[in-house]
């Protein structure tokens, strides 16, 4: 028996770039900026069926950041395209005054995050970018799980108007498991299996790995509820607490470092609502490297197994 | 096309708002205990020639779309500004009391209208260096929509040391933005000396150039020269154009002029004094009266 | 009775201004950037006392930190001086690669951090810094608690020879109150209060707001622990442990955005060892704004009232 | 002063090994499936002439405290960096069959020696325009030091556009640092299209004139037009000095040849067989040889 079915496999950053196209032809005022990643980060279909709302500021995030808040402002909708660490990183300071502080609804579309970028090594993985942008006040942080979400999450973030948005997806071909009649909310967990024993609140790649995971678990008797929690902020505390009070057990699981990130946002709920017992499945304080997606996956302990494992300790310390 | 909505002033009159906005600034700075007073000092004839002169807008809707964007790059300048928008009426001129207090529309650095409500702050600014990018993204929307406004954006001399700007020049040149004028308050001075002991910018003119520029230089505190550069700046087609104005830190007040030392620090009430001796009281008159005797009970 | 005297005020800044003189002095191979701020951050004695050994880089605070890079790479100390957000989040892309994944033992320090910068406000009030330090691998992150112990984490800081240390202290004068006696190491917490009902873990300006409240506490018969956690990480994983374990109840309290910051990191190290109550005395994911540095501690709920309230609701939800 | 460890190349040796330089790439590339062809081709004269004739540096000691500074500020022109350093004796010529693969020194973007133990690798790169200020950096301590080892900086032209290097190059000029010498890889050619399309950096002399420096212009596929442009600029006192070497992307392979979509891209079998066909095989061998018929069973 398999919980959930995927239906081959498709990129994230291509979810990303239908919904562009998409929103290109549905609203006049969406203008997309470019930092000569275009193919990669898959705004080049924009570019073309668009070319007149299509702007290349070069290899220059900083410069990117600033365009956008200036064309938020006369009531564009700028979609600023970069790969995780150069759309969070190097542009930090200017995401902090020119957009979140100054309230502009920018789009931040982050493709390439996390460590699945692979063989481009630990400069090109942002592993980082969930605490930069999680840390800002005023900021949307969304981290879809499959190629249908991220175009369903780009094309609902045009409804968030006041304050910016972040979203990180990624660079592979992942497995397609979500359809139209999956339910999608900004800021609402979405239960993807229902489980008594632990929960495991997952985001972007981990979702998939965390379904896996409850599969095999559910052979060894384990009972596993599995969150969707593709959006880290503002975070579904309901869902948060409502999973600590029935299952009592918590593993979190995210293609980001161990600090700062999803579970340290859930961490940071429990403790002051309900102290669970956690585990943490994410990358642990360390750069990454060079290497393919699922490999590296496995080398930093962010897989399937990972959670497996993590679920069975986060049993044992269950009271 | 609608025009400004603002009375335009004269030379003469200009330079008579330019000692008032000097006035505001020290009285302002006497009040907050803190804040820049070289910089805005050296920038009030600019300030007033593009407020009362230059820019289409109108202080009573500040959200106005026909309205040409001016962005204050450099944020500490924040005095000036301030200063110039009150006067202008975009807020209570009596308002001005508040810079730098607790829960004030006045912040430090200028903060947004539509998040802490000061009618023509556009964006915030005070970390240096961004101004330009949102120039240019303001200036790009504007043509997106063939729109005539212009944009306008001023920096410091030793924020453009600061690569950002470098990359927003970049940027308006590729895109050949001639509905984007910016203007350097070159006063040769910073923080923690004359710019040339802190980074060497010379030859200026020829950086701005070489990023694909209309240049025009000009004395920031001869106003029908500075006009004259923004009227050329205006005209010049293909181009962003940049005003490069020579300016005094601390201008009109002799003991702070031209003296970076002046940068960040507000006068005390012996200097305020004094400052304000210098400065001829005008026509528009102040936002407050200070009771000297009292040491200034009356604005605390 | 009090439990711990101040002796006068003086700010944190010149406690990492005399190290600097002392370091200057004693080691030739320290040198100092500047960006344009020298007077603020209080360089300017190193300046006049070692002209060879300061170089001015202007307002251009990736540059500074690339150069600190390239001087570690031959051999010298680069101490790299800004205010919090333009030593933190201004180059944060550059710190991650040229200093943190190339682990280039550079002291970035920086003054004026949280929100006591106080009347230029939300631009300079940086209350990200330790969620963006932290998240970085190799990177050691200290936030002492007053004006001796700025002096002595920056002189103890020489002692990492391998990765960077980020350090944030104060522009304000603030209570000193702590002497050559008191034990200072990195990496390790230091008890300032014995207590059994619950523990303040503080740092920075919020460990004297701690001592002060155990002692209003006191008064009410709550008898509270104070643990000056100065150095935020590497995190004193035992000390926090030991605290929850004998008080049941923990209070963090820092001049930062109660997201991924010291709190953050406790509730982070709680969930996988032992969930325990907390409650946040922090900045409440808002910009600050301009006021003097009193008020808005009071304002932005982190002063000695705010901790006196969270320890008694902690209290409440302790079993 | 201790000369260089590493015996010098003539112009027709330089040549040679340029050429073998190349067809590693396409090897390493081959067997990688991932990384980029067309800068690193292009650059393989430049880096064959610096470490086979200008550098001082010791390929058995790389801290050698009398070597000369290499930094690739563009990162991802990693694979020609990797066969020069192997070519030069730096590590095992083997290991280039590890690129980009999982638990390699060879990672997709230059990882530094001690943390990574690649040995030629000073510092991190692949996160575009930093080179600049740590070579300001490690100039301005060797200057200290009163040492006479120069530092070497090479940057990609879209690189250019990354403020961060304007930044690192005013620095560079305030101290007059000739200790230094920059090299632009000119190709004309960044990921999306042309660099006149993506961001225009013309006049491009003018804006380093303009920033202080000395600039000098070269081939870059001409080796004695490059070495006497180095030449050139390792004379010249009181400035930093670059050379903005013109060349070709992907240059040896006709159809990768100036074409900016080879980028990013590594050759598959058909391709690097081709590419290889062109570029005759040297009197240094290759580190490989493939089983063309097997389909590069023996390389996996
Ligand atoms: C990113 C950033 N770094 C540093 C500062 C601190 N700072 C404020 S004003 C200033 C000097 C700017 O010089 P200039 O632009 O010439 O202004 P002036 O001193 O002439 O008023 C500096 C370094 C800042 N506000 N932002
Ligand atoms: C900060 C940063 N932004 C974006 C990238 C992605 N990127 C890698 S190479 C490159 C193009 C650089 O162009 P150029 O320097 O001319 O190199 P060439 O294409 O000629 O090899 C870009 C945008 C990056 N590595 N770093
Ligand atoms: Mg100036
Ligand atoms: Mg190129």
């Amino acid at each position: 028996m398999s919980l959930i079915q995927s239906k081959g496999e498709k990129a994230t950053r291509q979810g990303f770039s239908d919904a562009l196209m998409e929103l290109g032809k549905e609203n006049p005022d969406v203008v997309v900026l470019g930092g000569d990643v275009s193919g990669s980060v898959k705004v080049d279909a924009f570019a073309k069926a668009y070319p007149d709302r299509f702007f290349s500021v070069g290899v220059a995030e900083a410069d990117m950041m600033g365009i956008a808040a200036g064309l938020a402002l006369v009531g564009k909708i700028p979609i600023a395209s970069a790969y995780g660490e150069f759309a969070a990183g190097r542009p930090f300071d200017q995401i902090r005054q020119s957009i979140a502080y100054s309230e502009m609804p920018v789009k931040i579309c982050a493709s390439h995050s996390g460590i699945t970028v692979g063989p481009d090594g630990a400069t090109h993985q942002s592993l980082e970018d969930m605490a930069l942008m999680r840390v800002l006040p005023h900021m949307t942080v969304i981290s879809p799980c499959d190629y249908l979400e991220t175009k369903r999450a780009v094309k609902a973030s045009l409804g968030i108007t006041k304050g910016p948005v972040y979203m990180r997806y990624f660079r592979d071909n992942t497995p397609m498991f979500t359809d139209e009649s999956t339910p999608f909310e900004i800021g609402k967990a979405n239960t993807l299996a229902e489980g008594k024993d632990a929960t495991v609140i997952a985001a972007g790649l981990q979702v998939w790995e965390a379904v896996q995971a409850a599969e095999e678990l559910l052979k060894e008797k384990i009972s596993v509820r599995v969150l969707n929690m593709h959006t880290i902020k503002p975070l579904d505390k309901q869902a948060i607490l409502k999973a600590a009070k029935e299952t009592g057990a918590i593993v979190t699981a995210e293609d980001h470092q161990i600090h700062c990130g999803l579970g340290s946002a859930v961490a940071e709920y429990l403790a002051q609502s309900m102290p669970t017992p956690q585990e943490f499945v994410a990358v642990n304080d360390t750069f990454g490297e060079s290497g393919n997606g699922k490999d590296l996956m496995k080398k930093y302990g962010i897989d399937k197994d990972a959670i497996i494992s993590a679920v069975k300790r986060v049993l044992k310390r269950k009271k | 096309m609608p025009q400004s909505n603002t009375q335009k002033l004269d030379h003469k009159g200009l330079e008579e708002m330019a000692r008032q906005i000097r006035r505001d600034i020290i009285k302002m700075l006497l009040i907050s205990e803190s804040g820049h007073s070289g910089g805005p000092l050296g920038v009030a004839d600019i300030f007033s020639s593009m407020y009362f002169n230059v820019l289409r807008h109108d202080p009573k809707n500040h959200n106005w779309p026909e309205r040409d964007y001016f962005f204050l790059s450099a944020g500490h300048l924040a005095p000036v500004w301030y200063a110039t928008l009150a006067r202008a009426g975009y807020f209570p001129i009596q308002e001005l009391t508040t810079l730098r207090k607790i829960n004030t529309r006045l912040q430090g650095h200028p903060a947004p209208a539509y998040t802490h409500g000061l009618p023509g702050v556009e964006i915030a600014s005070g970390s240096l260096g961004q101004g330009m990018s949102i120039a240019v993204g303001c200036a790009i929307g504007l043509r997106l929509d063939k729109k005539p406004n212009r944009v306008y954006v001023l920096h410091g001399d030793g924020e453009l040391d600061e690569g950002q700007i470098w990359e927003g020049m970049m940027t308006a040149s590729h895109y050949g933005l001639d509905n984007l004028i910016a203007i350097v308050d070159r006063n040769f001075c910073q923080i923690d000396n004359r710019t040339d002991k802190v980074m060497q910018l010379e030859p200026l003119s020829d950086k701005w150039r070489s990023f694909g520029w209309n240049v025009l230089e000009c004395d920031g505190h001869k106003i029908p020269d500075f006009l004259d550069a923004i009227g050329k700046a205006k005209e010049h087609m293909g181009k962003p154009s940049v005003v490069i104005a020579k300016t005094f830190m601390g201008r009109g007040v002799s003991f702070m002029e031209d003296d970076y030392r002046w940068h960040g620090v507000p006068p005390n009430l012996e200097q305020a004094k004094k400052a304000l001796s210098e400065l001829n009281p005008t026509e528009f008159g102040d936002f407050i009266e200070f009771d000297w005797e009292k040491e200034l009970v009356t604005a605390k």
